[in-house]
């Protein structure tokens, strides 16, 4: 590791209309280094990369690549300076062959012919090199995550980058296959080249990172060497104030099943079994905690629990009554009530006002108007009330609600599925992208349904927040429920199940 | 800085940037109009003394603006849907054949008012008939519906010339045509309308079907605004993920509002059909369909922007035939010109000028 | 009288070098010799045409001369609205006091080219190639086949209609593609009677190295020595005829059938075709001609019981 | 006239017929495969075929009429390109304006310019593209079917023609043999890929609705001065539609486009020839049978009865990075 900056970002600032997703952003990257950016989710870190990349353009600022200011224009320029990124959403043609990825922008020559020899051979070499090993023949879709993220850091070794940008690269990977990433990115380092890796992940920072540098709203507000800080520091510093790691909560009283799943088995679009052959209980008053690395299945198990994904075999019980095809709708007569994962895609129309997100799903019942005509005035005077009970803000039912800010629409869909008071509740990731204050708040709410005796499902790929609201876990890996753990289990032990390493 | 997100007012969003659009259609016109050696202000004026200057003129204006409500809201539902269905021509060409079975059936016995509501039925049910498969092969077999109604639109015209060649024709007449209706199977005129502003309609077939269109209009509207399919047609429209996580079931709305555009569209055939020709003829939707769309694009899918867009391109259509005839160098195609430029400005680079309105919006609000 | 007089075309365009062009011939005819002006509008559609007659009728256009069997129900129409003006319908028949509808006996026309095609085949077949498929244009067809069995009785008529609608008069691609398989089959004297399909006929003819028959207009110089002849068809006549008779307050309502008597219809011989046309067929034809005007031939006429004698 | 006969002259008509289609679908395939919509397409043929019939008037050369065609087509691409690349508008929007504008423009331009109605002035042969005989064309004609095969079907069509069957292995190889190929199909499927591969994704975008363009001047030319003799108003005769369809029964894939193109153009060829026959049992089946086919059976497909085609996965999304 040597002192010379290998990148020297001057003050970068980027608006995305409204968002002011990066604010004046200093940042220097030595060479040599594998250097870690943290922040909550919307904090700027991939605006911020993608800007290094080329793939957006700042409103202003100067970047310097070895001390020399580099215009960066576009991916082009980024790349021709020796920088590579792999993106958090992968970049890769889905139907094209894994050779045909990495040749792709880089191809030597107008005929393709030629640079296919060139371009297998150094493939293998990279393969011996690092150990990253891939069938160059293989479709992409038919491959793993884990694979195809190997692609993508194979396309930037392919293309010389000296600077390697990795985007959250572990969110879609199991421990062993993060360390096994972590294991190459050593290498790297070792040969001299530059890593920068963003996650929000503070224990693999301090396992491999040398600085870390904390994004919050825009802003970078700090740069530390990682032997000099602490777990506890970082998240402080990420989240603006002390952490309340433990929701206060009292014991459960668990009553009767409520709701169970017998051998279910669901498939995603592309005919992948997502979920194979689970079985599991929840009971009235009582939280049960999914918990699991993203793509293990949890989004297709509640899509299946919700209705919205029909389950290609086992059954649905509710108070023991197989739901059979049971419709989303049909299930919310039957009580149940789904917090979605994703709020932008399926919780909220953003272009609709605040009021007709406050119905959605709720929208054919009687108290928003009769037969077939909707009552609008009924729908707004609902929304207000949840507006003031839920502190919403601005407290305006009719703004769209695409300009609420992320934590105010995660209280929408908070507000209406709660206010329905349902027997069971689907949580999925209640609280991905909101502020420390709506977190403790949506957390209380959620632990009051629990003390109400209500069965609650919750599925968070955040272990602490698992471990904070549950009164069973259960481990979901590759599909199975490998395990059942209560709260009190070790971070230690839950991580080697997510892993699927451990029962 | 990316200028897409940032919001305008409702009046530049929904006045000045269409209005922009339209100009700049206008006066690449114009230069055609100049390029044939003709004076375009010249031939504005001609076009609308022809569209307005008499009450004839108003009557063939309105005429014709009728067509366009009715296509203009079919393809405004689907829209709002999230559906592009460009299948309105072939589906009121089908919707004529619906009406003229009812009138030709019904004709002899019954007063035009008492046909008139078989005759929208008919009409109404044809267009959603032909609109149906393409619906049906969206909703179950994800068949791109864009595609599946152009198709449609041919295998309507087909099959429509088919039944008026072989069929429908009325034996020993050369033209491909039903026989004449009876008073019974014709839309009034409303001459009574017209006079009421002192206008006198003359020949042009303005007729009752206007009444309808402007009915339907605030049918759509209610549909739309006010009923909870449309709620769950808006959701379907703008987000079919948050659709799905509502219950709102993917194929039924999707064939349903299909049915109800198709209907719209099968139910402007009324107009020509039964309120000016009195028979069926080849070819009498005459690219009506395909105007709809621009008609709702410029009327952004709501039922007074589309009365509105509707009544310019009925000035369009009137204002140019009549010029055509007085400047027989400018040939009636020319409104197919100015439609096309009008699509293109006012649908396809409906933001051009976005980011130059933003940029100075921002500087005078700064200001 | 002073006449203010109008003329709208069929869709095929003023200079098609057909039908429409020899209406604005005798339009301008009349004008080189009366110094009188006209107005005239060509529709490219058929929607436009009853409007085009209206607003010839509005504005005071006195006669009102429309052109193609299209303008049927529009005559019928706007002379019921203006009982003052003199129509001129070609073509087709309306029956009303202001209007004179002016009808050819193309039938017989098209024996007297159906003569010379029957002459002119080596092959012993020949073609016959339609625009729309309407009863008019089986009266063309059904003459022709009628003349070519007279001058050849083992003759073979190959006939094809382009299409069912107004498109048919506008689709040359077809017309050629349909020549074509004639030609395939055999045919080396092709007859189009198709407006401006016929186009496509001529040239594919010409391009094959076979012979063709226009319609309509002397379309003879298209494809000197390829065209064999036309069957002209005097619509110059009746626009004529009409400004005339208005002009000199001879205007007569009601109909008028021209045949080769009248001179109405006929053949066509000039420079571009006079070596294609030998001397037996003149004779045959001029005779051929003669019969029909004495009446010992009588040509059968398509649309008098719709069908054609085998 | 034995059975032989007639299906020698029904496939020197497919032949014909394809043309258009081919060159048209090939254009489609190139601005599809690149994620741009294009029913535009129809439009674009149009003009070209009266840009070329005009200028191979003006100049008396065929090879001058091409030029405009391609040209003219190519012009309207760019404004498609406008339209969708630059200002991420409506693809189908875009096409179904330049289809207006297109139909407009010819007729007023055409009458205010030639007064035919629309048309343009009829073509000498210099205008024009001949037919090309090849060589013991006529000598072989009549030994045997298969001399009359080789006369008929493979000699006797003009440049034109034998352009567009070279088109498609050459679409083929530029496609799947060259770094333009390459791309291409990339940024169909995902611009991002292509974007953060460092190459443009709105200039490849761009080439390609060019290369559409050039292709449907080809289509047009044919139209006007190959296989006739002047612009006819209408005269493309919703062929960009056919073709289009084509483009889909054929999955996106240039060999399996000129196959459905070949089939499209034999039912309209085998229309023409059973015009006015009548079968036996059935009677004189109706053209308009004929002519809605290639829309059945690619609804048909479409609705995934025989196989399914999978557009390309980015087709028709303008492609933002900033929302
Ligand atoms: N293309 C875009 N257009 C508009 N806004 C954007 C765009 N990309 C990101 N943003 C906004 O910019 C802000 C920063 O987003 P960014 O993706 O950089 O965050 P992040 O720190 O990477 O978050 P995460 O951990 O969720 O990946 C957010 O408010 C986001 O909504
Ligand atoms: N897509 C969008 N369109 C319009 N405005 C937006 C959009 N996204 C965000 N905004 C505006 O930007 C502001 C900041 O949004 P952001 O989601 O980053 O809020 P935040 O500061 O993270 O709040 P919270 O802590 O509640 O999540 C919001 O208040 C909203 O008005
Ligand atoms: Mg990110
Ligand atoms: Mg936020």
């Amino acid at each position: 590791m040597t002192d010379q900056p290998a990148i020297e970002l001057v003050g970068i600032d980027k608006k995305f209309g409204a968002v002011h997703a990066n604010k004046n952003i200093n940042l220097t990257v030595a060479k040599g280094s594998i250097h870690g950016i943290i922040g909550e989710n919307g904090a700027g870190k991939s605006t911020l990369m993608s800007i290094l990349y080329g793939f957006y353009q700042a409103d202003s600022g100067e970047i310097r690549i070895n001390g020399k200011p580099v215009n960066i224009k576009d991916s082009q320029t980024a790349i021709n300076a020796g920088i590579g990124m792999v993106h958090q959403h992968f970049m890769l043609v889905e139907n094209f062959t894994v050779l045909e990825n990495i040749m792709l922008g880089a191809e030597g020559g107008a005929l393709l012919a030629k640079g296919v020899a060139s371009a297998r051979a150094e493939l293998k070499r990279l393969e011996t090199d690092y150990g990253l090993d891939v069938d160059p023949d293989a479709v992409i879709e038919e491959l793993a995550v884990g694979l195809q993220q190997r692609v993508e850091i194979l396309k930037a070794m392919y293309r010389g980058a000296e600077i390697l940008i990795l985007d959250e690269p572990t969110g879609v990977l199991t421990p062993s296959e993060a360390d096994h990433l972590f294991k190459i990115l050593g290498v790297l380092r070792d040969q001299g080249k530059t890593v920068i890796l963003i996650t929000h992940k503070l224990r693999e920072i301090m396992a491999i990172t040398d600085t870390v540098s904390v994004m919050r709203r825009g802003e970078m507000v700090a740069t530390r060497k990682t032997k000099e800080t602490s777990v506890e520091e970082l998240a402080e510093l990420m989240v603006g104030r002390r952490v309340l790691l433990r929701v206060e909560k009292g014991e459960a009283s668990p009553g009767d099943v409520v709701l169970s799943v017998r051998n279910l088995t669901v498939k995603d679009n592309r005919g992948v079994t997502m979920v194979d052959n689970v079985s599991f209980d929840v009971r009235a008053g009582e939280i049960v905690g999914i918990a699991g690395v993203a793509g293990n299945g949890q989004s297709e198990l509640l899509e299946a629990l919700s209705g919205i994904r029909q389950p290609s075999s086992g059954e649905i019980l509710i108070d023991g009554q197989p739901i059979g095809r049971a419709s989303p709708a049909r299930l919310r007569e039957l009580g149940l009530a789904h917090i979605p994962e994703d709020r932008h895609h399926m919780g909220l129309v953003l272009k609709f006002e605040e009021y007709e997100n406050a119905v959605l799903g709720y929208h054919r019942d009687p108290k928003y108007g009769r037969g077939f005509m909707l009552d609008l005035d009924a729908m707004q005077a609902d929304a207000t009330e949840k507006i003031e009970k839920y502190d919403i803000r601005p407290p305006n039912p009719r703004l769209k609600t695409a300009n609420f800010s992320g934590g105010n629409q995660q209280k929408i869909v908070v507000a209406r599925e709660i206010e329905r008071d349902p027997r069971i509740l689907l949580i999925g990731q209640p609280t991905r992208g909101v502020d420390i204050g709506a977190i403790e708040f949506i957390h209380r709410r959620i632990i009051d349904m629990r003390d109400q005796g209500k069965a609650l499902l919750l599925v968070s790929v955040e272990l602490d927040e698992i471990r904070a609201l549950s009164d069973r876990i259960l481990v979901m890996f590759a599909g199975h429920i490998v395990g059942e753990k209560t709260a009190e289990a070790g971070e230690q032990t839950l991580g080697l199940m997510m892993a699927g390493i451990a029962a | 800085m990316s200028t897409a997100s940032v919001s305008l007012p409702n009046w530049i969003t929904y006045g000045l940037m269409p209005l922009l659009n339209l100009t700049l259609a206008f006066v690449i016109s114009g230069l055609v109009v100049w390029l044939i050696g003709e004076n375009p202000f010249e031939a504005v004026k001609l076009l609308l003394i022809g569209a307005l200057g008499r009450g004839e003129g108003i009557g063939f204006t309105l005429f014709y603006a009728t067509n366009f409500i009715f296509t203009g809201l079919s393809v405004a539902v689907a829209i709002h849907a999230g559906l592009f269905n460009i299948g309105s021509e072939g589906q009121a060409y089908l919707g004529g054949l619906g009406a003229a079975l009812v009138a030709l059936a019904l004709d002899n016995y019954l007063p035009w008012y008492a046909t008139m509501p078989f005759a929208i039925l008919g009409a109404a049910a044809a267009g959603a008939a032909w609109a149906f498969i393409p619906a049906w092969l969206q909703a179950k077999r994800g068949s791109h519906i864009v595609i599946t109604t152009i198709m449609f639109n041919f295998i309507g015209a087909a099959l429509m010339v088919y039944l008026l060649v072989n069929v429908l024709i009325v034996p020993g007449k050369m033209a491909p045509e039903t026989r004449t209706f009876l008073e019974g199977g014709q839309l009034p005129k409303l001459d009574w309308l017209m006079e009421l502003f002192g206008l006198k309609l003359g020949a042009a077939p303005f007729n009752f079907s206007f009444i309808i269109a402007l009915v339907m209009c605030v049918v759509v509207w209610f549909l739309i605004w006010r009923t909870k399919f449309g709620y769950e047609m808006r959701t379907l429209g703008i987000s079919p993920s948050a659709a799905s996580y509502a219950g709102i079931p993917y194929a039924r709305t999707v064939i349903i509002t299909m049915l109800i555009s198709g209907g719209l569209a099968g139910m402007m055939a009324l107009n020509p059909v039964m309120g000016a020709s009195a028979r069926l003829q080849v070819e009498f939707v005459g690219g009506a369909g395909f105007v709809g769309i621009a008609v709702s694009l410029m009327g952004r899918n709501h039922p007074l922007g589309i009365v509105l867009a509707a009544l310019l391109f009925g000035i369009l259509y009137q204002g140019g035939g009549e010029l055509s005839f007085d400047m027989p160098n400018i040939t009636r195609d020319m409104i197919v010109v100015i439609q096309g430029l009008v699509i293109l400005f006012a649908g396809a680079l409906e933001f051009m000028f976005r980011p130059a309105l933003v940029r100075i919006y921002q500087n005078f609000v700064k200001a | 009288a002073d006449i203010k007089p109008a003329l709208v075309y069929g869709t095929g365009g003023k200079f098609d070098k057909s039908f429409n062009e020899a209406a604005f011939n005798g339009a301008e005819k009349f004008k080189a010799e009366t110094g009188i002006e006209f107005r005239d509008f060509e529709p490219t559609g058929d929607t436009q045409g009853e409007q085009a007659i209206r607003n010839f009728a509005s504005k005071g256009y006195n006669p009102v001369v429309a052109v193609s069997f299209a303008w049927t129900s529009a005559i019928e129409k706007v002379a019921a609205e203006f009982p003052d003006t003199k129509f001129v319908l070609v073509d087709s028949v309306v029956d009303k006091p202001n209007v004179r509808s002016v009808v050819y006996a193309e039938h017989e026309g098209s024996y007297l080219v159906g003569v010379i095609a029957g002459m002119a085949s080596k092959t012993g077949k020949v073609g016959f190639i339609g625009g729309m498929d309407i009863p008019l244009i089986r009266k063309f067809e059904c003459g022709y086949e009628q003349g070519a069995r007279a001058a050849n009785p083992k003759i073979e008529v190959f006939q094809n209609m382009t299409g069912t609608t107004g498109a048919a008069w506008n689709d040359p691609v077809r017309g050629g593609e349909l020549t074509k398989n004639q030609i395939d089959q055999g045919a080396d004297v092709i007859y189009a009677a198709a407006g401006a399909t016929g186009l496509g006929v001529l040239q594919t003819a010409a391009d094959n190295g076979k012979l063709s028959i226009g319609v309509d207009s002397n379309q003879n110089h298209l494809h000197p020595g390829s065209v064999l002849t036309s069957m002209v068809k005097r619509v110059d006549l009746a626009v004529y005829n009409a400004y005339m008779d208005a002009k000199n307050d001879k205007f007569t309502p009601g109909l008028q059938a021209l045949g080769v008597k009248e001179d109405g219809v006929g053949w066509a011989l000039d420079d571009n075709n006079k070596s294609l046309i030998t001397p037996e067929m003149q004779a045959a034809v001029d005779k051929a001609k003669a019969d029909i005007i004495s009446g010992a031939v009588k040509v059968h006429d398509y649309m008098s019981d719709n069908s054609c004698p085998k | 006239m034995d059975y032989i006969d007639i299906l020698i002259s029904i496939l020197g008509s497919t032949i014909r017929l394809s043309i258009p289609l081919i060159f048209t679908a090939l254009a489609g395939l190139f601005s599809e495969r690149s994620g741009i919509f294009d029913i535009g397409l129809e439009g674009k043929m149009l003009a070209s075929a009266f840009a070329a019939a005009c200028v191979a008037y003006l100049t008396g050369n065929a090879w001058a009429g091409l030029l405009a065609g391609i040209a003219t087509s190519v012009a309207l691409s760019l404004v498609h390109g406008f339209a969708s690349i630059t200002n991420r508008g409506n693809q189908i929007v875009s096409g179904v304006a330049i289809n207006f504008g297109a139909a407009g423009l010819t007729i007023v331009l055409g009458q205010a310019w030639f007064g035919q109605g629309g048309r343009t002035p009829q073509l000498t042969a210099d205008g024009r593209f001949g037919e090309i005989r090849f060589p013991f064309a006529a000598e072989l004609r009549d030994s045997g079917y298969l001399g009359k095969f080789y006369a008929d079907v493979i000699s006797g069509h003009n440049i034109l023609t034998y352009m567009a069957f070279a088109a498609v292995p050459i679409s083929w190889w530029i496609l799947y043999r060259t770094r333009f190929g390459l791309r291409l199909r990339a940024v169909g499927e995902n611009p991002g890929a292509v974007d953060t591969a460092g190459i443009s994704v709105s200039w490849l975008r761009y080439r390609a609705v060019i290369c559409a363009g050039i292709l449907c001047g080809f289509s047009g030319t044919y139209l006007a001065i190959a296989q006739s003799a002047a612009f006819i108003k209408d005269m493309s005769a919703g062929k960009g539609y056919i073709a289009l369809a084509a483009l889909i029964f054929a999955k996106w894939k240039p060999v399996p486009v000129m196959f459905a193109c070949l089939l499209f153009g034999f039912l309209d060829a085998f229309a023409n020839f059973m015009q006015g026959k009548s079968v036996p049992g059935i009677g004189e089946v109706p053209v308009q049978i004929f002519q809605a086919l290639p829309y059945v059976l690619t609804c048909i497909l479409l609705a995934g009865f025989i196989g399914v085609a999978h557009p390309p996965k980015a087709g028709g999304v303008p492609y933002t990075k900033e929302r």
